[in-house]
């Protein structure tokens, strides 16, 4: 029923590298008539091994950039301005003629009446220039190390998450584990850095975000083993193409696409978006960062760029969750195509996978926005009591419903 | 982990200003306060021994800063109660208006910065855009927004534009409309604010009576005192209002603190119209204070934060002799420790976001 | 009258009219000859001035028996020949208010604490002795609150130079000097 | 001789692993202890990939590498007496 625009990423960079190594390859022929070696080293190129491990490596930085660069700009753009719309403001309203150099610094032109779209990058450029302070007598070693753990246990979270059926990195039969597994890897790197700045502050931060990460963490797991009694599988892509039927109820097939948010998955659903919601440090959960009390929490040692990378890393896991819950729980990329054009033999459809699937998370991250920005913050202990007296029977509960659904049905 | 001090302020978000609170912390719990306050100290007893009496006005402007207008018109009051001068009848109730305006700002810059507090940056962006309705009328009334020097010792320093009761009406009933249907809903009707100021930061009324608490946070306590009520100065005794008093059981804690300031703010808009109403539309608005004067007068007003009061005497120069002045925050600053005493470390923020701090008056 | 501890005081709220004349017979019934020039000032406020020995029996009185639970605040004042002391002490049942100065001799600067009574005369006495120099007898910690510790002087007292006298207080001076 | 790259990448991440267990044991530092505690399980688990199983490596990040460490840290954040004055942490004037 839904087409994907990029069928297969990895078949696509695989033409490209073809390709380049084609080019490479000729001209250490040519050159490998005076030396003869070179021919070795063009069989070499040649070989599929090398051809594999490049388009590896660019089939890689294409999804990095397209999350990193583009979806996490257009993610903060989305939410700086909703909550400004929330609180009854403009928001960021940056336009593309104040940029400095030539062809944008035109005089009388509205420096400030544009989209504000470049606003996040002003704000990473201004980062960059800011100096990297680290606090007098801090654990100097663990306090750099800890923001690269954090970071990069982010974005191991993209290497195995699918954006629709081709338009992905790897595509593992425990796709949804590797991303839980890549998910609870932080909260270790934030009790260090916490600890590391030497400040009381972040020091208290750090632990509060520990033991919240820790104790939703379980929730989490188990709203997805109660998922997993259903889908019997771990792969993303099979799950989403699980959820892509119509709901057949007694016989009659109603027109309500038969998402597992619906079926009796519903009270998993709910554990898992609430336990997302804190593995995102969002405000109903926002202790770590507690601007109040805290002052900044386990992030107010950080400057610059460092702070940068670590501020980032917030919007890169709501990022990962709404992605995360739209495949799971909301039927990932699924969704009526309407047409297809053909442009040169290339079957292009109006509405592919991709478009429905940055749909669904950009709606979820909306919802995230508009819940953080309209309720104030939950106290530590509420929310510790929360994860385990609440969302953990609750989890559990998910676990038998779907059991004995799966034995009746 | 041993308990250990830990410093909340000079520079904290959440103390609004220049003081600090250290907490002792076993873990999550606090065990101990201490209030350092001091640092805004400005000498104002002393400074005001040597200007005249009508030029000490300024100074008490900026003694808190967010209801400027409530405290020169307690300084006004006590002088011209030395001096035996009385305000003629427009006078009183030009200033009855002044000094509602003046709380309604003064509330709502306090639930401004209530919100933060708990992590609602919404309700900061929601009760400020309010708040400049208020500061409209005030500016119209007395020329400035902030500091205004608008009391005279004998009257106001200039009567109220003409269709000034007109502009109010409509300012008030766009802000009742947004008070009655769009704040409940980010503050009273949200669970997790009930959940962050119920049973925190509780005080019984024999305590708050004894430490010396007055104002919005007693009658949080259930003790139904109201000065316009109890001891009624200017014309406050031909106004029917209802102070607001928390009356199901002597709660004492934040939500009870939030409830009765928030039902002030409703209370005050109601008191300014009936002002309106009853104000004769012409008469004198100042009489002329003499330049000397002997003996000792004392003042006693409801500020938006308790009970404000001025004791001057005069020994026959044109300068007062000596004055005092009575902060309700620095009264309910002894009562603090008992207040956090108990509470979680992230209480602090919305018990003392909810007894609304205000540094200038602290520190004189 | 006093409240007891969780008993929520039931409180009108509304002043009594002629409660002075009431309060001033009962403590010229109590104290007659200690007290020296009580008058009415106005309604609703009584005037009353005695000598710091007896200071505490009265405030017991006013306290315990006339229900004067709210002591609004304690000011210092600085005649040049005497200190005087003159405390504002409220009663919220009936509205009615009275104001206590005690007379203390400019050499010895002592007078006895109320911390016992209310407790909301430990902030005032420990500003009242920050800043004028009056110290209180059996204050839990008497000690500088609005002025930073290391300060040596009392600036309210009359002797401590006003800015009209001179230019400015230069810092050494202020710091080590007389 | 072809090289058996298994084998090779089993010796270096053993190695790894050695070292890493000798530095949790030998550091004077308690947190850093715990970070080479992470280091040595994650390497144990990448050992697992080597065996070609998959589930293992991702459940021992999960476990091992997610929660024991930190737990650990918290151990050691919430026991030790001197918590101010380690010495990553000394701040000048202490406690006030």
């Amino acid at each position: 029923m839904s087409a994907p625009l990029i069928p297969n990423l990895f078949d696509l960079c695989k033409v490209l590298t073809a390709a380049i190594i084609g080019i490479v390859q000729q001209i250490i022929y040519a050159l490998s008539g005076p030396v003869p070696p070179l021919r070795g080293l063009g069989d070499l190129l040649g070989s599929d091994l090398v051809i594999n491990l490049v388009t590896l490596l660019i089939v890689a930085t294409v999804v990095v950039l397209w999350v990193t660069v583009i979806n996490l700009f257009t993610i903060m753009w989305v939410e700086r301005k909703l909550y400004s719309r929330i609180q009854d403001r403009y928001g960021i309203m940056i336009s593309i003629w104040s940029l400095p150099f030539w062809p944008f610094n035109r005089t009388g032109r509205p420096t400030h009446k544009g989209t504000g779209y470049l606003q996040n990058l002003a704000d990473g450029v201004k980062l960059l220039q800011k100096e990297n302070i680290t606090p007098r007598n801090a654990d100097s070693a663990m306090f750099h190390i800890s923001p690269v753990l954090i970071a990069s246990s982010t974005l191991m979270v993209f290497a195995a998450l699918p954006w629709s059926s081709g338009f992905y990195v790897a595509n593992l039969e425990l796709g949804v584990l590797f991303i839980l597994a890549a998910f609870s890897l932080a909260p270790l790197g934030i009790l260090i850095s916490g600890w590391a700045a030497n400040n009381k502050y972040t020091l208290v931060g750090g632990l509060r975000a520990a033991a919240m990460l820790l104790s939703y963490s379980i929730p989490m797991i188990l709203a997805v083993i109660a998922l997993v009694v259903f889908t019997g599988t771990l792969d993303p892509i099979l799950i989403v193409q699980q959820q892509d039927r119509l709901i057949v109820l007694f016989g009659t097939t109603l027109p309500i696409p038969a998402w597992y948010a619906f079926g009796p998955q519903f009270l998993g659903f709910l554990v898992f978006t609430v336990a997302m919601i804190a593995e995102m440090e969002r405000v109903p959960f926002d202790i770590p960062e507690a601007e109040a009390e805290l002052v900044e929490g386990w992030t107010t040692e950080y400057s610059g760029m460092r702070f940068g990378i670590v501020f980032a890393f917030k919007w890169l896991r709501m990022l990962a969750a709404s992605a995360l819950i739209s495949i799971l729980y909301l039927g990932g990329w699924g969704g009526p195509v309407f047409a297809t054009l053909s442009v040169g033999g290339v079957p292009v459809p109006i509405f592919p996978e991709e478009f429905w699937f940055l749909l669904r998370v950009y709606l979820l991250s909306a919802f995230f926005v508009w819940l953080s920005w309209s309720i104030p913050r939950v106290r530590i202990d509420q929310i510790l009591n929360i994860g385990w007296r609440r969302l953990i029977p609750y989890s559990l509960l998910a676990i038998l419903i779907a059991a004995g659904f799966r034995v009746i049905g | 982990m041993p308990e250990f001090w830990i410093n909340m302020g000079p520079q904290h978000p959440m103390t609004h200003g220049l003081w600090n609170m250290k907490v002792k912390v076993d873990g999550e719990t606090i065990t101990d306060a201490k209030p350092e306050i001091g640092y805004l100290h400005r000498g104002y007893e002393k400074i005001m021994e040597v200007r005249e009496f009508q030029k000490n006005v300024v100074l008490t402007d900026r003694l808190c800063y967010v209801s400027s207008i409530t405290w020169s018109h307690a300084y006004c009051l006590a002088v011209e109660k030395m001096m035996g001068i009385e305000t003629p009848e427009r006078g009183q109730w030009i200033r009855v208006i002044s000094l509602e305006l003046q709380r309604i700002a003064s509330h709502l810059m306090w639930l401004a910065s209530y919100g933060p507090d708990l992590g609602l940056l919404t309700g900061l962006l929601w009760c400020l855009r309010e708040r400049e309705l208020f500061l409209d009328l005030i500016q119209l009334m007395s020329g400035a927004r902030m500091n205004q020097n608008f009391p005279r010792v004998g009257g106001v320093r200039n009567d109220l534009p003409e269709n000034f009761g007109a502009m109010c009406r409509r300012s008030i009933e766009h802000f009742l409309e947004k008070v009655d249907n769009e704040y409940p809903k980010i503050f009273h009707e949200s669970k997790v604010f009930r959940m962050r100021t119920e049973g925190v930061g509780r005080i019984s009324a024999a305590d708050a009576i004894n430490w010396g608490v007055t104002g919005p946070n007693l009658r949080a306590c259930g003790v139904n005192v109201d000065l316009r009520r109890l001891d009624p100065y200017e014309t406050y005794e031909e106004i029917d209002f209802e102070p607001q008093v928390w009356h199901d059981g002597g709660a004492g804690d934040s939500y009870a603190r939030f409830v009765v300031r928030y039902n002030e703010l409703k209370e005050s808009c109601g008191i300014i119209l009936q002002a309106f109403e009853k104000m004769p539309k012409t008469g004198p608005y100042r009489v002329k204070s003499p330049r000397r004067a002997e003996g000792e007068g004392y003042a006693k007003t409801e500020d938006s934060r308790g009970e404000a009061l001025f004791y001057v005497i005069g020994d026959g120069d044109d300068r007062p002799y000596r004055v005092k002045i009575r902060s309700p925050v620095f009264c309910t600053m002894a009562a603090t420790p008992m207040l956090l005493r108990g509470n979680k470390l992230a209480d602090v923020v919305a018990i003392l976001g909810s007894v609304d701090v205000c540094v200038g008056e602290m520190d004189k | 009258m006093s409240a007891v501890a969780g008993h929520v005081p039931q409180v009108t709220g509304r002043p009594v009219p002629g409660i002075e004349k009431e309060v001033l017979e009962q403590l010229r019934a109590a104290f007659g000859p200690k007290l020296s020039d009580v008058k009415i000032v106005r309604p609703q406020l009584l005037e009353v001035s005695i000598d710091r020995k007896d200071l505490v029996p009265l405030c017991t009185y006013l306290k315990n028996t006339l229900g004067f639970e709210h002591l609004s605040c304690i000011t210092a004042v600085d005649w040049k020949d005497r200190f005087e002391v003159v405390y504002h002490v409220e009663n919220y049942y009936n509205g009615c208010m009275v104001q206590v100065t005690a007379r203390i001799p400019y050499d010895d600067p002592k007078i006895v604490s109320l911390t016992g009574l209310w407790n909301a005369a430990n902030y005032h006495e420990r500003e009242a002795w920050d800043l004028m120099g009056i110290t209180f007898e059996g204050h839990p910690n008497l000690e500088r609150i609005l002025l930073p510790t290391d300060f040596k002087f009392h600036p309210l007292r009359k002797n401590f130079a006003q800015e009209v006298d001179r230019q400015y207080i230069t810092r050494r001076k202020l710091r080590g000097g007389t | 001789m072809a090289i058996e790259w298994d084998l090779v990448a089993f010796i270096v991440l053993s190695a790894f692993e050695i070292i890493g267990s000798i530095l949790v044991v030998t550091n004077k530092r308690l947190v850093r202890a715990a970070f080479w505690l992470a280091m040595t399980l994650v390497t144990i688990g990448v050992i697992y990939l080597l065996f070609l199983s998959e589930f293992v490596f991702l459940i021992q990040i999960l476990v091992y590498a997610g929660a024991v460490p930190v737990l650990f840290v918290f151990g050691i954040m919430l026991t030790r007496r001197k918590i101010m004055e380690e010495a990553g942490t000394a701040s000048e004037e202490g406690i006030p």
